[in-house]
């Protein structure tokens, strides 16, 4: 036939949607904190259904020796990486379930064959932290081999077979970087965008919710997008090329704080004033900017949250109902509340506030 | 005559390049006029200095014969060790120093080991101690390099000269002319180019080939640790993203100015002429604000058609062999 | 009209059909690990190893390298190499999807194109090698950047997608054998074919042994070339489609790091890099031991900070132990 | 008999290489169902020659005639569609491929695209029978073959193509008995089939054997031609040299010195078999010739002296004092070694000639590793003086000289060491007739000064001509030896085939 696969049938988890309501006001009500915590007037939710689904068909006993649960994880490229296995790990030790987990090196390619090896090992369910879009394909498979799959600090297509997703939404960062930067400016003024690597969605989902808001006012003028590798390296040497080329420039979307410590020095350096930028909330950018008077908002992609994705996958199997998609609500701050959050006692490469505790912390090198 | 076209075909290997920056500079006055400031010059100079470091290690393991891809995993070995051994303490800069060059020797000799000992050719020699590298230091800092780059390392990667001159760009042209200078002019240069060019011939002459090549592999991680230390002292931090990728610009840097991939032919100035054009062409495609594809296909482009003018084929040899035809074919 | 002549002495100076020399060459070595890893591999964790599903994790994970590693094996034996094979996989892969975008009536068109895509892209490389006589490693260095270039250029995020067919055909097995393994079988065959018994892969041998004698008995070397760097385009092409199908979308970063694997395997494989030697079987052997190790790595949980150094080690051990003296 | 028109004919060819004027005007004609004997020195333009029939190179002048139509082949796959095909001197076997392989190359057998195994078989059996090579493994790899052997296996594939010319370029060089007889076989067979053969030879039996025409080149141009019945083996000589022979060598100079290198129970490492062990001693101002045929293991010999080969068993001693087995161990005892393959292990082409001269004196011209530009002048201009080098300065391209030039470069880098030892080996390979007399000055001179000299040739009369006394070497040992000078040529060859007494 000539007809395109697929695109007529909705998603199929709507059809055994139930108690509707309630998921979705849990997932406005995360858009509505961190508006109030940016102190962002407007800050429309884009639209999603989210609903609480049935997971009798998963249900499972639990064995002697307590659930098998798979992680497919990125692997530890970086502190984030390190700490999101670490923290499943240990609330896999505190409830008592053990673990097979595969590392992707942040590559999609290799975290197919991960999620097919693991698949093989039979585990009673498996999270999946997505490297992109390209591994959709082999979680259908491990679906379709009845092992159950959470995503975790990521999205995949809906036709992807996952129980649920479990992730900080990229459309809310983005947009909210937006929305406080356009607050800031005054709905009027020139932007650059800072993503992280080309062609990789955690970078490019941000940057696109991100371009719709700024879409939005007229008088907001995208001037470039520019990757910065999410290195402060790359992010100065973009940053320095930036103000010599606009040197007008009013704001700078970016995904990512670790980034914005080469923006800062590039402006800093150049004896310029820095100006209003956004990212995720690293350390290394709040000790960076601790007493100076540079404008920014953060918000936060936790690695911790691979604990909330194992709780959820241990509800599936026992199961209990859970929502198809659970955004965590985590903080966002602006330069105001910074004090708050920063970690002196804590190297560069921690996300703040972590969850983990300081032992553990210590442990991995991130904390004295 | 002979000699007077030899000439003409010397020049015209050096002058291929130059050609080559005229054009990507003429191309950045049109697209960005904007573009030609003091301050965009001195990005320039910044990045001149961040790639060309590498490329003059590049180069010497090029003139004897030679490849080295673990740059990129030295370089960030070097700003690994140093923070997590000074953890930002100044005093101990001189110790981590020390030690990052250490670790830069020891993968050198590994490199210069697999080459000479087990024969493995130099490009998957230096990928596998790359990978192996790479390895280490995920297997270390499980995967988060802890610790802080010391204040007294931010002069390298920061500081200028006479207000204006980058510091790396300083570092750069002084190597560039010590390591130029030795080549052409000392016993040790000499030893490298007859090494590269023609090693059976060198090891007869008594020409210890061995330490040479070992010394070029020595020469290139050293190079590295020094860019890794450059590379740390300008952003302060450990940028352990950074090394995940090849280093290619040295080889490229090199390849552009007309360095043989097959040893034993290149000079630093041509390096240099490469590293320069290397570097405006980055900096132009960044003011551009080319996307990414973009920027990866002007750099293929000028690669090739860099090393294309300069094979010879595309211009003097032909035109030679041209009239060398004509002239047969009248009296023939 | 033969005259009969006196018979000479043709017995062979040194023989070297025997021993770790001719077990490196014949591409034997790097199967000896091969076995030897497999015999611990089950010893260690006795059945599981031997499952279906882990056999067919293990196979399928030979496709995509091996595919693309038998297109750099051409190319490695004529003495060039082609650094732009992972580039080429990637457009290949971002295409399909893009093109096909789910409608099964495109599939055959657009996967035709794709083996298209990649002979042009061989077509450049081999023509700028053969007559431009510039060397392989500039050409398809250039020939790297400009291939990603052109896929980023296309999308910067993953797009498209394929029909569920191919998906089902990427992800399906019979038992232990996955479908795609098939793929790989043809290529093989293919490319063992062409090598062993027809007139081209002699040539092949011939132009990387010794060019200038290779012209001599009437070669014609630079077709020889482009069409190897053209079957090597092809191959990767394929590779793509492979990685597109397994994905089911095609991401504009699926073949990052496939030419290094791709040249790593062929040489422990036992391939000169110099040209003119080298195994088909050696090269598999070398497909075979990454796949095993990337995959005994999560099979022995093994700690994940650990993978690169242990891929590390292996390749340079495979490198050290395996590599064919180069004559100097 | 086939009519004996002519197949191919050269008239007035010319060719330079950067420095050399490789031919200056040769002539040739080759006739169907004849054998051409094409002689001349070493250097003379032979090769050259066949490269241009062949397409590996293209005349510079001159036209080219094949079947009765002017030709200019661009590549060797033109000549070879025109039906002029040579075995080439530098063997074009490929070691890594199999015996089959390598003698199909080129001219496989296909049905429907693919091999015919059988087929091919079949034609290479048949062929490698009619060079002898009955017997061999059509499937080991021609690498594991002698050289002898895989010259035959050329030949054999050269037989498969039935073509209209037929260049054999040296192909006796490397065989020697049942071989030879083989080749000869097949030469008179092809002649009798109607080929045009021509055959390249420095062995003047063979000439008187073989041959129906001769034609002789010297320096680029031919000086005779005509039918072999015009020339008997002194006329050819005479033309080939242009002079009387033994005007040519400096008379050996009075033997007064100490020894200055010995050998005792030395046996170069070796593949394949272990030869007997060999003592020498040789004294100052004594020049000592190697001879024997063509891997006979002359070079292997002359290099293991100059630590560039290593040493199996024994002890080679200057003045004294143990040297074996390491180049800078003996290079720091003098000894010195002018090697076979000048390109590739004599001279670093891409540097300048007094880069190349002062390679092995770096320490010298240079003040804390900074080289003395002046002094590495002055040395260049001193060796230019004192060995008459034609180059036009320090500062060319070692590249673009001649052969000879290029030759004496190699000596003068050694006599800038100050040895005591010097090792030639085919001092006079790819050298032209002047410069061949320059060197022979050159070296007898050396020896008159004091050096002791160890001389390597193919060429039977260099060796003679030049030796107080002469090694005749055979299968990697020493056969024997005998006293130097002109006239024992015969007695030379017996020892080195292993045909006397
Ligand atoms: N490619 C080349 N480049 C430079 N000079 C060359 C080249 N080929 C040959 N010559 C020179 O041309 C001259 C003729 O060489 P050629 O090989 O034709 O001699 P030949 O008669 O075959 O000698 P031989 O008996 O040693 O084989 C020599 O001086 C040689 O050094
Ligand atoms: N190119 C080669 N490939 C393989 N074996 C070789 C080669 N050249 C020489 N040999 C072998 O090495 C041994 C000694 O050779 P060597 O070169 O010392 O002899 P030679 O008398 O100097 O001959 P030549 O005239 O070739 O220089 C012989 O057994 C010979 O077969
Ligand atoms: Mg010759
Ligand atoms: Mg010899």
């Amino acid at each position: 036939s000539s007809e395109q696969e697929g695109s007529s049938s909705t998603s199929a988890a709507n059809a055994d949607c139930s108690n509707a309501a309630a998921a979705q006001d849990s997932y406005t009500k995360a858009w509505s904190t961190t508006a109030e915590e940016l102190g962002i007037q407007d800050l429309t939710p884009v639209e999603e259904t989210v609903c609480e689904i049935d997971t009798a068909s998963y249900k499972k006993d639990e064995p002697a020796g307590g659930y098998t649960i798979a992680l497919a994880a990125q692997g530890p490229i970086n502190s984030w990486g390190t700490l999101s296995e670490e923290a499943f790990k240990r609330h896999a030790d505190e409830i008592g379930v053990s673990t097979l987990y595969a590392s992707a090196n942040g590559d999609a390619t290799t975290q197919v064959d991960n999620i097919q090896q693991l698949a093989s090992q039979k585990p009673d369910a498996m999270v999946v932290v997505p490297m992109g879009e390209g591994i959709t394909g082999q979680v259908q498979a491990a679906t379709e081999q009845g092992i159950p799959v959470i995503l975790c600090s990521g999205i995949l297509p809906d036709d992807s077979g996952a129980v649920s997703t479990v992730t900080r939404q990229y459309d809310l960062l983005g947009s909210a970087y937006a929305e406080w930067l356009v607050q800031k400016l005054g709905g009027k003024g020139k932007v650059a965008m800072l993503s992280g690597l080309a062609g990789v969605p955690t970078a490019e989902y941000q940057a696109a919710a991100a371009k719709k808001v700024f879409e939005k006012y007229p008088d907001i003028e995208v001037v470039t997008q520019q990757y910065t590798e999410w290195s402060p390296t790359v992010a100065k040497t973009v940053a320095d090329n930036l103000i010599t080329q606009y040197p007008d420039l009013d704001g700078i979307w970016s995904d990512s704080g670790y980034g914005d410590l080469g923006v800062v020095q590039a402006y800093t350096e150049a004896g310029k004033t820095v100006p209003p930028l956004t990212g995720d909330s690293s350390n290394a950018f709040l000790k960076a900017t601790e007493g100076t008077d540079v404008q920014f908002a953060l918000s936060t992609f936790p690695p911790e949250m691979s604990a909330d994705c194992l709780d959820t996958a241990v509800s599936v199997l026992k199961g209990e109902p859970v929502l198809n998609k659970v955004f965590i609500d985590s903080p966002s701050f602006t330069n105001e509340d910074a004090a708050q959050y920063v970690r002196k006692d804590c190297g560069d490469n921690l996300f703040v506030p972590s969850t983990l505790d300081d032992a553990t912390l210590v442990e991995l090198g991130l904390c004295s | 005559m002979s000699n007077a076209s030899a000439f003409l075909a010397r020049s015209g290997r050096t002058l291929a390049p130059l050609a080559g920056l005229i054009v990507v500079l003429v191309a950045a006055a049109i697209t960005t006029p904007g573009s030609f400031t003091v301050d965009v010059l001195r990005l320039v100079l910044f990045q001149i200095g961040l790639i060309g470091v590498t490329a003059i290690g590049q180069t010497l393991v090029l003139l004897v014969g030679g490849i080295d891809l673990s740059i990129g995993a030295v370089m960030t070995l070097a700003t690994v060790i140093v923070a997590t051994t000074t953890n930002g303490d100044d005093s101990a800069l001189l110790v981590a120093v020390v030690l990052a060059v250490l670790a830069g020797l020891a993968v050198g000799a590994a490199n210069s080991a697999l080459v000479q000992l087990r024969s493995v050719p130099p490009f998957v020699a230096t990928f596998a101690t790359f990978v192996l590298v790479q390895g280490i230091i995920v297997a270390w800092t499980r995967g988060a390099p802890s610790g802080a780059i010391p204040d007294a390392m931010r002069w390298l990667g920061i500081g200028r000269l006479f207000d204006f001159i980058p510091v790396p760009a300083v570092v750069f042209a002084v190597l560039a002319v010590v390591v130029g200078l030795v080549l052409v002019r000392t016993t040790l240069g000499r030893r490298v180019y007859a090494t590269g060019a023609n090693p059976r011939a060198a090891r007869l002459s008594g020409v210890p080939t061995g330490w040479i090549v070992t010394g070029a592999y020595l020469a290139s991680a050293l190079t590295a640790v020094l860019a890794g230390l450059i590379n740390a002292g300008y952003i302060g931090y450990v940028d352990a993203g950074l090394s995940r990728s090849l280093d290619l610009n040295s080889i490229a840097a090199a390849v552009i100015g007309g360095v043989a991939l097959t040893g034993g032919k290149g000079r630093i100035g041509q390096t240099v002429v490469g590293v320069v054009l290397l570097a405006v062409l980055l900096t132009w495609l960044v003011q551009l604000g080319a996307g990414a594809g973009a920027q990866l296909i002007v750099s293929g482009i000028v690669i090739l058609g860099a090393v294309w003018l300069q094979s010879g084929r595309f211009t003097l040899s032909t035109i030679r062999h041209l009239t060398r035809r004509t002239t047969t074919a009248e009296r023939g | 009209m033969s005259t009969a002549t006196a018979t000479v002495d043709a017995r062979p100076e040194r023989s070297k059909r025997f021993g770790f020399a001719a077990l490196v060459r014949g591409g034997f070595a790097v199967w000896v690990v091969v076995i030897a890893l497999v015999v611990a591999l089950s010893i260690v964790k006795g059945g599981a190893f031997w499952t279906p599903s882990n056999l067919s994790t293990v196979l399928t994970a030979t496709v995509v390298l091996g595919l693309v590693a038998m297109g750099q094996h051409l190319v490695i034996l004529t003495g060039g190499i082609d650094l732009s094979v992972g580039s080429t996989a990637t457009l290949s892969a971002l295409l399909t999807a893009v093109l096909i975008d789910a409608y099964p009536i495109r599939v055959i068109p657009v996967l035709l194109g794709m083996v298209v895509l990649g002979a042009l892209v061989g077509l450049f490389n081999g023509a700028f090698v053969a007559f431009a006589k510039l060397p392989a490693f500039i050409v398809t260095l250039a020939s790297f950047y400009i291939v990603q270039g052109i896929a980023l250029t296309v999308s910067s995020v993953p797009a498209g997608k394929v029909t569920s067919d191919l998906k089902n055909f990427a992800l399906g097995s019979l038992g232990p054998i996955p479908y795609s393994f098939l793929v790989v079988v043809i290529a093989v065959a293919v490319v063992g074919y062409l090598l062993a018994r027809t007139r081209w892969g002699k040539h092949v041998y011939a132009v990387g042994g010794d060019l200038k004698a290779a012209r001599a008995v009437g070669i014609k070397a630079d077709r020889v070339l482009v069409w190897v760097y053209v079957a090597s385009g092809i191959l990767a092409a394929i590779a793509g489609i492979m990685l597109a199908a397994r994905s089911s979308i095609g991401s504009p970063t699926a073949g990052q790091g496939l030419e290094l694997s791709a040249i790593t395997v062929v040489v422990i494989g036992g391939t000169s890099l110099l040209g003119g030697r080298g195994s088909l079987f050696g090269t598999l052997g070398g497909v075979l031991l990454l796949a095993l190790v990337s995959s005994s790595i999560t099979l022995l949980q093994m700690p994940s900070t650990l993978t690169d150094l242990i891929r590390g080690a292996v390749i340079v051990i495979a490198a050290t132990l395996f590599v064919v003296k180069a004559k100097r | 008999m086939p009519t004996q028109h002519t197949v191919l004919e050269a008239r007035g060819l010319t060719k330079s290489f950067p420095g050399v004027r490789a031919l200056s005007g040769v002539d040739f004609t080759a006739r169907a169902g004849r054998v051409h004997a094409l002689l001349g020195e070493n250097g003379a333009g032979k090769s050259t020659l066949v490269g241009i029939l062949t397409g590996n190179q293209r005349a510079d002048t001159g036209t080219l005639t094949v079947a009765g139509e002017t030709r200019d082949f661009g590549s060797p796959r033109e000549a070879l569609d025109a039906g002029v095909m040579a075995v080439y001197q530098e063997l074009t076997v490929l070691p890594a491929m199999t015996v089959l392989d390598n003698v199909m190359l080129g001219q496989e057998v296909t049905k429907a695209g693919s091999l015919s195994l059988s087929q091919q078989r079949s034609i290479a059996r048949d062929a490698l029978s009619r060079v002898g090579l009955a017997d061999i493994d059509l499937g080991a790899q021609a690498g594991d073959y002698s050289l002898a052997n895989q010259q035959l296996i050329e030949i054999a594939r050269a037989l498969i193509r039935r073509a209209s010319v037929v260049i054999l370029d040296e192909p006796s060089a490397v065989l020697s008995g049942d071989k030879l007889d083989a080749l000869h076989a097949v030469v008179r067979e092809l002649a009798a089939a109607g080929t045009a053969v021509v055959y390249i030879t420095h062995l003047l039996d063979e000439v008187q054997e073989l041959a129906d025409d001769v034609t002789i080149l010297r320096d680029g141009a031919t000086v005779a031609e005509g039918e072999k019945k015009d020339f008997d083996t002194e006329r050819i000589v005479r033309e080939m040299v242009g002079r009387t022979v033994d005007a040519v060598f400096p008379e050996p100079g009075e033997l007064t010195g100490d020894v200055v290198l010995r050998l005792t129970g030395v046996v170069p490492r070796s593949r394949t078999r272990r030869p007997a062990p060999i003592d020498l001693e040789v004294r100052a101002g004594e020049i000592v010739g190697v001879a024997g045929l063509v891997g006979s293991g002359r070079s292997r010999l002359l290099r293991t002296i100059a630590g560039a080969h290593p040493l199996a068993a024994g002890r080679i001693e200057v003045a004294g004092r143990p040297i074996g087995g390491s180049i800078r161990r003996a290079l720091r005892a003098g000894v010195v070694l002018v090697p076979e393959e000048r390109k590739t292990e004599g001279l670093v082409l891409d540097l300048t000639v007094s880069e190349n001269t002062t390679m092995a004196v770096l320490g010298r011209i240079a003040r804390f590793g900074w080289i003395r530009r002046a002094v590495q002048r002055d040395r260049w201009s001193a060796e230019q003086e004192r060995l008459g080098i034609r180059a036009s300065g320090p500062d060319q391209e070692t590249r673009l000289l001649s052969g000879g030039n290029q030759q004496k470069i190699v000596i003068a880098k050694w006599l800038e060491l100050g040895p005591t030892v010097l090792v030639l080996d085919e001092p006079t390979r790819g050298v032209d007739v002047g410069a061949k007399a320059e060197i022979y000055q050159i070296i007898s001179e050396l020896a008159a000064q004091g050096l002791a000299v160890v001389v390597a040739s193919s060429e039977l009369i260099e060796v003679l001509g030049l030796s107080h006394r002469v090694l005749v070497a055979r299968d990697g040992s020493i056969a024997g030896e005998l006293p130097g000078g002109l006239g024992n040529e015969e007695e030379v060859m017996h020892l080195a085939m292993g045909t006397n007494r």
